[in-house]
């Protein structure tokens, strides 16, 4: 069962990473906190869903559309709602409250859409188990737990190998500062919004997959986790929100095997804040950072 | 939409009735389900030429939030003045908002409160939901003489009022029965990976499993449970009689029985014309939550022509405790002297994608 | 007069002082640069305790709402000591999973009844009904709307007395020292400012007014359940403190009001109503986002009608 | 003795930012620190302020070690301080910047801050007097009432300096107090500076690159260099100390 | 004429902080801007970049406008800024920040060249190549400013009060550098505090005050001038 509840808890922390993942990319540039990144995850789920029942889409083009579609949501929420307020100096209170804005009126409109009933993908896209010995595990396991780990390699290259992740760390770390060195800030952030907006959504297609539940809610119960495996891992690091993942979904998957399934969120949290006792800037932050007196 | 023509119509009078539920938010998937029975309820009575009184429907949503409901039935009954309101939607709301009809001396007459207490606000606290004390035991029991089972796991949603009050019958019925729990594990409303807890309850290996949950959670757990190999029967409660229920677990729901007012194959002609007349408007199958808010209605109506008042609350409150045997589309319905529904309930199975009774 | 003094609006009024209070306890903490969202944990400690101790102890209700209040505190000081020395998001992100662990605890003891939550709470708008009605019956009104009238009168007063108190801390050294540590952490303990101590005095204050609140809520809901002090609680605080200015004291209140009534109002929309909610948050934060009220706005004011300025806003807010 | 550094050493991770330095301050002297960039100059600073602990060594205070203390113990101790770069807090006025100087000072509670009691009102009036005696002696008193953001840069540097006497220090530690500042105006601060020891009989600790300043103002003087004490002497000693121009001074070009 | 600046008026909010600047950098020239705080020169500074946008006036840069350009286009212009206070950032290694001050560029082997240029210009950034920007003491940090803004090529430098916080023999240092770059080609326009140095290189010189130019001529006619020579040069030689 050990190796059972392993899986399992590895398969919902894929879940969680590939989240944390978006979240963590706009953290990593903007320094804020998208408040509506839940919400464009579950409009990809939908989008995913709409282009494979109503279009008859097959997965993989379901899936590029939901990404496409997330990238139009996050160009949107950037434009309408970011780029304001970044005309002028404002405290990070600002965004935050501008993109719980955004969620609710992201989740209201899915609701009347779409309707509030649970839908799933048709049943082919639903994975046999496989018997592995230990344990047995589906396809789509497979495949969400690959996407996870080929998301992390592939972003952190991207960030810290890249002329373009250079510029991103730069954006984020001073605005002016890196127009000064040439950097087309604008760009770089919309280009960062509408990245993470589309891994977003692509998550949801996927956790819309190996869980069976798209439905407008989602977005609200998967983001608070999102934000608790970000800050977890530590903000703005993107090795850092996949690790928080994992822990937190086998902390999650062991907590009912070998506790109290009552207990389960509050042993999540409790050791979200154990974990900020020792680190108080998440388990990857880098020693040293920061400027200095 | 609000059905209820002006005042001057033929038969002249109309009653002003608050409805409240819960049609966004988190519970919107049950609150939608109500509004719509309600909706077609009030259309069909204000077109019926029969009809005295017409009705006035003021519908409130609450999110599901408790401070909404509050705010919503202190509107209805100070401000719109209605004459009685139907809901709101969970045992939570109605604790909350209940008093304050009561104290008022305004009839709250709940669908969906089915938790231990509510009727014990006071005499003008009405309620059709069925409360788990009524339904368990039936469907444990038709299941044991079905199945003749031994071992049983159990699973509830644990930050649901309502389930935790059920399951809880649910351990009162399996001791009485001599059942034994193999496993008792709980989740929360909206969780969608139920893995942990079913790979343990595979391991305890029971003969059945008895889940108290809503039926969108409990689509997910007969899905994951297939999925895992477990073909153990499930035994639900009554939040798992929806179609959806069957439309989002497929195959998998296969098997799963339940206590239940609403039948939708019930050969009764309230039942056919209202599963019609609902597939009519609304293009999908109507669920037990649509057709108890649908029936609801039409008692409150009842009631109200009973009583011949349209603004005298306490005439409406005792012509309301009168009703009995009225026939509607979950069947013959009276209250008891507790203002709680005494009726017949179906145990039902689902075979190949239908429910059907348990023989 | 029934049209405006009714149960219902009342009844409004009596949660938009709750509110109120609740946001004011967000404010508190942010006055110090930090952004606590435990507030909803620490409201249902308040609520929980001071349930339990009307109903089971008999305790008088003033007391146990103000035990309410201490038992968050206490608590407070017990989470503080590791979460104060966060910072930022990871302090916010601490803080409201320690309000989830409050939810699951309380959906799991025995004292608070799980998810069933505790119900029959002693209200106290009968409670101040019974105690006037006397009085009540001799101006002709009926114990019911009296007793909420009192409730509101109550409330309001309770309201003034908390934004007195702060403004008046504000002025003092204490603010001071608040506004030095949210402006640069560093600079205000070379200033010789003991930064732990005035952070976790802001944090033990909004957690003893946050628990106040709750009790508050239990004895005007009858009925409290765990989930009604899950996380969007206190989002929907930080939304009435970043709405209404979260630089100022009065921006707290305000905002409060506004976004308690407005729904109310809007509630005619039925599902759009969340949507227009949604993008007048959103349209707010472009205009204006330091929220309606910042230090300009109120300088104006100051400027125009000296001393009285202030004041005004007080009004507006308790409204 | 009012401060002495016995044998600090400071490591950050690899780079040994201080190493083995003593020196110390008499009660009344203007005391330089003077060396080349990234010598360490700050980072003493920032150990005898709290800021940093030292790795090896002891800093003793009016005889007492210091060592472990938090920053704003230190500072209510008497010591105060300036920054690099500038850290006002820029929002508030340039009284209410002074005033939180004054904290120390002040002892009233949270009642007799909210009642405003007759200790707390006296309390508070004499603050605000000594706030303004601070800032009329830097030539802010005109300015009071202005947000400290919208001062020129050269009446920011004051008003930090009005701030950190507003702590009532025995010593005052400034950090390049005159970058950004043309000659006359160095000259003009230079005076200032004087006037602080002679008027409030504060001792001060400073890092400037200016030397003429330096050599004009200073009873003392000590060379650091990558991190170790090059030199130490008077004013003449040191402007002649052959090693000191080779690292820090530079051959004169001119003259 | 490399830049010219006519009649510019530019501020922040209410206040005015130039009141109307013409000045012109010739190709080639060293042009130093000196006055006291609060002059209005760093105003100009960023003005020229796009940072602040002028209120009237028109800017020129090779004979084209260049008002109301953005600063990341005004850099692809081929102009570079060395601010005021040097921002550093803060969390980039120091070898990060100055292969970002080539980040419009993309010859490969140009830059690894001019990155070796300023390493050994300054030793003491290539000890520290690894090391946060931010951990770096004020005067590394002027130098890696330096050298960042150099990493770009840019045919006018704007150099912001360069010797702040720098010991001596680096100031020397500094303006040797100044000097240095250029002769090899690039044009600077140089905001500095210490007069004296600044008129001794530069070849041409404008004294601000309170946002209006006040003098303007040859570097070594402006520093003969009594008036600077009090205001300016403390009254000494
Ligand atoms: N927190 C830190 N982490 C790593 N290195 C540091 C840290 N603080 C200082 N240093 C290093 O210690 C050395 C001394 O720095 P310090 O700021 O004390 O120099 P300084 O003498 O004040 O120089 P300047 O005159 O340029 O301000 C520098 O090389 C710097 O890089
Ligand atoms: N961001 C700002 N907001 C408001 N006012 C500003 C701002 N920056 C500068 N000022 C004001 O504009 C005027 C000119 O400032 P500027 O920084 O250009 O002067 P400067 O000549 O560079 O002085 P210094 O030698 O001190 O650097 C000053 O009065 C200053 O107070
Ligand atoms: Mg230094
Ligand atoms: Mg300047």
């Amino acid at each position: 069962m050990f190796f059972q509840q392993l899986i399992n808890g590895l398969n919902l922390g894929s879940a969680y990473a590939v989240i944390a993942i978006g979240y963590t990319l706009v953290f990593g540039v903007l320094n804020i906190i998208n408040m509506a990144h839940g919400e464009i995850f579950m409009f990809g789920a939908f989008i995913g869903l709409m282009l494979v029942t109503a279009a008859g889409a097959n997965i993989f083009v379901a899936l590029i559309g939901a990404m496409l579609g997330g990238a139009v949501l996050g160009f949107l929420l950037e434009y309408l709602a970011l780029r304001p307020l970044r005309r002028r100096k404002v405290t990070h209170l600002a965004p935050l409250i501008s993109t719980i804005g955004v969620s609710i009126f992201l989740e209201s409109l899915a609701l009347k859409i779409w309707g509030p009933q649970t839908q799933s993908f048709p049943p082919q896209f639903e994975g046999a188990l496989m018997d592995v010995g230990l344990f047995k595990v589906s396809m789509i396991q497979i495949v969400g737990f690959g996407t996870a780990i080929v998301l992390m390699v592939l972003l952190t290259l991207l960030l810290d190998k890249t002329k373009i992740g250079k510029a991103v760390k730069a954006t984020s770390e001073n605005i002016e500062t890196a127009g000064l060195l040439g950097i087309n800030t604008s760009r770089i952030i919309t280009f960062t919004v509408m990245l993470a907006s589309s891994l977003g959504a692509a998550a949801g297609v996927l956790v819309g997959l190996s869980f069976n539940a798209i439905e407008p809610t989602m977005g609200m119960t998967m983001g608070f986790k999102g934000l608790a495996v970000l800050i977890m891992g530590g903000l703005g690091n993107i090795r850092g929100a996949m690790m928080g993942g994992f822990i937190l979904g086998i902390a999650e998957v062991f907590s009912v095997a070998y506790g109290a399934s009552s207990y389960r969120d509050a042993v999540a949290f409790g050791i979200i804040i154990l974990i900020l006792f020792f680190r108080p800037e998440g388990l990857f932050s880098k020693a040293g950072k920061g400027g200095r007196p | 939409g609000c059905g209820g023509s002006k005042d001057g119509d033929s038969n002249g009078k109309s009653a002003k009735i608050g409805f409240i539920t819960a049609y966004t938010g988190p519970g919107a998937a049950y609150g939608q389900a109500m509004k719509e029975g309600v909706d077609l309820a009030v259309e069909e009575i204000n077109k019926d030429p029969n009809t005295k009184v017409k009705i006035d429907l003021k519908t409130y949503d609450t999110k599901l939030d408790k401070t909404e409901a509050i705010n919503a039935t202190k509107k209805a009954i100070e401000q719109d003045k209605v004459l009685a309101i139907e809901g709101p939607m969970t045992t939570g709301e109605i604790m909350a908002s209940g008093p304050i009809a009561q104290q008022d001396k305004v009839v709250c007459f709940t669908t969906g409160g089915t938790g231990p207490d509510v009727t014990n606000i006071g005499d003008y606290i009405f309620r059709n939901a069925i409360p788990g004390k009524l339904a368990i035991p039936q469907t444990v029991k038709k299941a044991q003489q079905k199945l003749g089972f031994k071992k049983v796991a159990l699973l509830y949603s644990n930050n649901n009022d309502q389930m935790v009050g059920e399951s809880k019958i649910y351990q009162q019925v399996f001791a009485d029965d001599g059942i034994e729990v193999v496993d008792t594990e709980t989740f929360a409303d909206k969780d969608t990976d139920f893995s942990a807890q079913l790979t343990k309850i595979q391991a305890a290996n029971p003969d059945v499993i008895a889940v108290a949950g809503l039926y969108q959670e409990g689509a997910l757990i007969a899905k994951k449970a297939r999925e895992m190999g477990m073909n153990q029967p499930i035994i639900g409660n009554n939040g798992f009689n929806s179609p959806e229920y069957i439309k989002q677990a497929g195959a998998a729901a296969d098997g799963t029985m339940v206590a239940t007012p609403w039948n939708p194959e019930r050969q009764s002609e309230k039942a056919q014309n209202f599963r019609k007349a609902f597939v009519a408007k609304y293009g999908h199958e109507p669920d037990q939550f649509a057709a108890q808010a649908y029936d609801a209605m039409y008692i409150i109506h009842e009631a109200v022509e009973k009583s011949g008042t349209t603004t005298n609350r306490k005439k409406f409150r005792d012509a309301l405790a009168q009703i009995t045997n009225f026939e509607g589309a979950t069947g013959v319905f009276s209250f008891d002297d507790h203002r709680d529904p005494s009726m017949d309930l179906d145990v039902l199975v689902i075979k190949d994608g239908k429910w059907t009774p348990l023989q | 007069m029934d049209e405006i003094l009714n149960g219902y609006v009342l009844q409004v009024v009596v949660f938009s002082c709750i509110n109120i209070i609740l946001s004011l306890s967000v404010y508190m903490t942010l006055c110090t640069g930090q952004m606590s969202l435990g507030n909803a944990g620490f409201m249902s400690v308040g609520a929980y305790t001071s349930a339990i101790l009307t109903m089971q102890v008999g305790l008088p209700m003033p007391a146990a709402i103000v035990l309410g209040g201490i038992m968050a505190t206490a608590v407070a000081l017990v989470v503080g000591i590791p979460t104060t020395r966060l910072r930022g998001m990871y302090l916010a992100i601490a803080t409201l999973g320690f309000g989830e662990v409050v939810r699951v605890l309380a959906l799991n003891l025995k004292i608070t009844n799980g998810a069933l939550g505790l119900s029959g709470i002693p209200s106290m708008a009968n409670t101040l009904g019974d105690l006037a009605s006397d009085f009540l019956d001799v101006l002709d009104i009926d114990s019911q709307t009296g007793g909420q009238l009192l409730m509101c009168l109550v409330l309001i007063i309770v309201v003034v007395a908390i934004l007195w108190f702060w403004h008046r801390l504000e002025e003092s050294r204490i603010g001071r020292a608040f506004a030095a540590i949210k402006a640069d952490e560093h600079a205000a303990e070379l200033s010789g400012i003991p930064i732990v101590y005035y952070k976790m005095m802001s944090f033990l204050f909004s957690a003893f007014f946050a628990g106040v609140a709750g009790a508050l809520f239990a004895h005007t809901a009858n009925f409290i359940s765990p989930t009604d002090f899950s996380w969007h609680k206190v989002v929907d605080a930080l939304l009435y403190c970043v709405f209404g200015g979260s630089n100022v004291m009065w921006g707290s209140p305000l905002g409060a009001v506004i976004l308690t009534v407005l729904p109310e109002l809007l509630r005619d929309l039925a599902e759009y109503r969340d949507m227009l909610y949604g993008i007048m948050l959103v349209g707010l934060m472009a205009f204006r986002p330091d929220g309606i009220l910042s230090y300009d706005v109120l300088k104006k004011l100051h400027r125009r009608r000296p001393a009285r300025a202030v004041q005004e806003t007080a009004k507006e807010g308790d409204r | 003795m009012l401060l002495e550094l016995q044998h600090v050493v400071k490591r950050f991770g690899g780079v040994t930012a201080s190493s083995d330095i003593s020196f110390s301050v008499e009660e009344g002297q203007i005391y330089g620190i003077i060396g080349p960039n990234g010598a360490g100059k700050t980072t003493l600073f920032n150990l005898i302020t709290g800021v940093y602990q030292v790795s090896e060594g002891d800093i003793l205070f009016q005889g007492t070690s210091i060592e472990g203390k938090k920053p704003h113990e230190i500072t209510s101790l008497g010591i105060a301080r300036t920054f690099q770069n500038i850290r006002l807090f820029p929002q508030m006025t340039v009284l209410e910047n002074c005033l939180v100087g004054c904290h120390t000072q002040l002892h009233s509670g949270i009642w007799s801050s909210v009642f405003h009691t007759k200790g707390q009102r006296q309390e508070e009036r004499k603050a605000q007097r000594q706030a303004m005696d601070f800032l009329k002696f830097v030539g802010l008193d005109q300015d009071a009432d202005t947000i400290a953001s919208s001062l020129p840069y050269g009446k920011q540097r004051k008003l930090e300096i009005a701030r950190a006497m507003s702590t009532h220090p025995k010593l005052l530690l400034l950090d390049e107090p005159a970058a950004g500042m043309n000659d006359s105006e160095t000259a003009a601060l230079g005076t200032l500076i004087r006037g602080l020891r002679d008027t409030y009989h504060v001792s001060i600790l400073l890092i400037e690159h200016d030397m003429n300043l330096m050599m004009d103002l200073c009873d003392r003087l000590v060379v650091i260099n990558f991190g170790k004490k090059l030199a130490e002497g008077t004013p003449t000693e040191i402007q002649n100390n052959p090693a000191v121009i080779e690292a820090y001074l530079g051959k004169e070009d001119e003259e | 004429m490399l830049l010219e600046l006519q009649n510019i008026v530019a501020g922040y909010g209410s206040i005015m902080a130039l009141k109307g600047i013409s000045l012109s950098v010739p190709e080639g020239s060293i042009v130093s801007l000196i006055g006291a705080n609060g002059a209005g020169k760093s105003t100009t500074m960023k003005t020229i970049m796009g940072l602040v946008s002028p209120r009237d006036g028109e800017i020129r840069f090779k004979g084209e406008p260049l008002a109301g350009t953005k600063p990341y286009q005004v850099v692809h212009e081929g102009i570079s800024l060395v601010p005021e206070g040097r921002q550093i950032l803060q969390n980039m290694s120091v070898e990060e920040n100055l292969y970002l001050g080539a980040y419009q560029r993309s010859d490969k082997e140009g830059i690894a060249a001019d990155l070796k240029k300023v390493y050994d210009r300054f030793p003491r950034l290539e000890e520290r190549k690894k090391q946060f920007g931010g951990t770096l003491s004020g005067g590394e940090q002027q130098m890696l400013a330096i050298g960042r803004a150099v990493m770009a090529r840019p045919e006018l430098l704007l150099l912001d009060e360069p010797s702040m916080g720098l010991a001596p023999i680096v100031v020397q240092e500094i303006f040797d550098v100044i000097k240095d770059i250029n002769g090899s080609g690039t044009t600077i326009l140089l905001v500095e505090q210490n007069a004296k140095k600044a008129l001794q290189i530069a070849d041409y010189a404008y004294v601000m005050e309170t946002g209006h130019i006040v003098l303007q001529g040859k570097a070594s006619e402006v520093a003969a001038n009594p008036q600077v020579t009090a205001a300016y040069l403390g009254g000494k030689k």
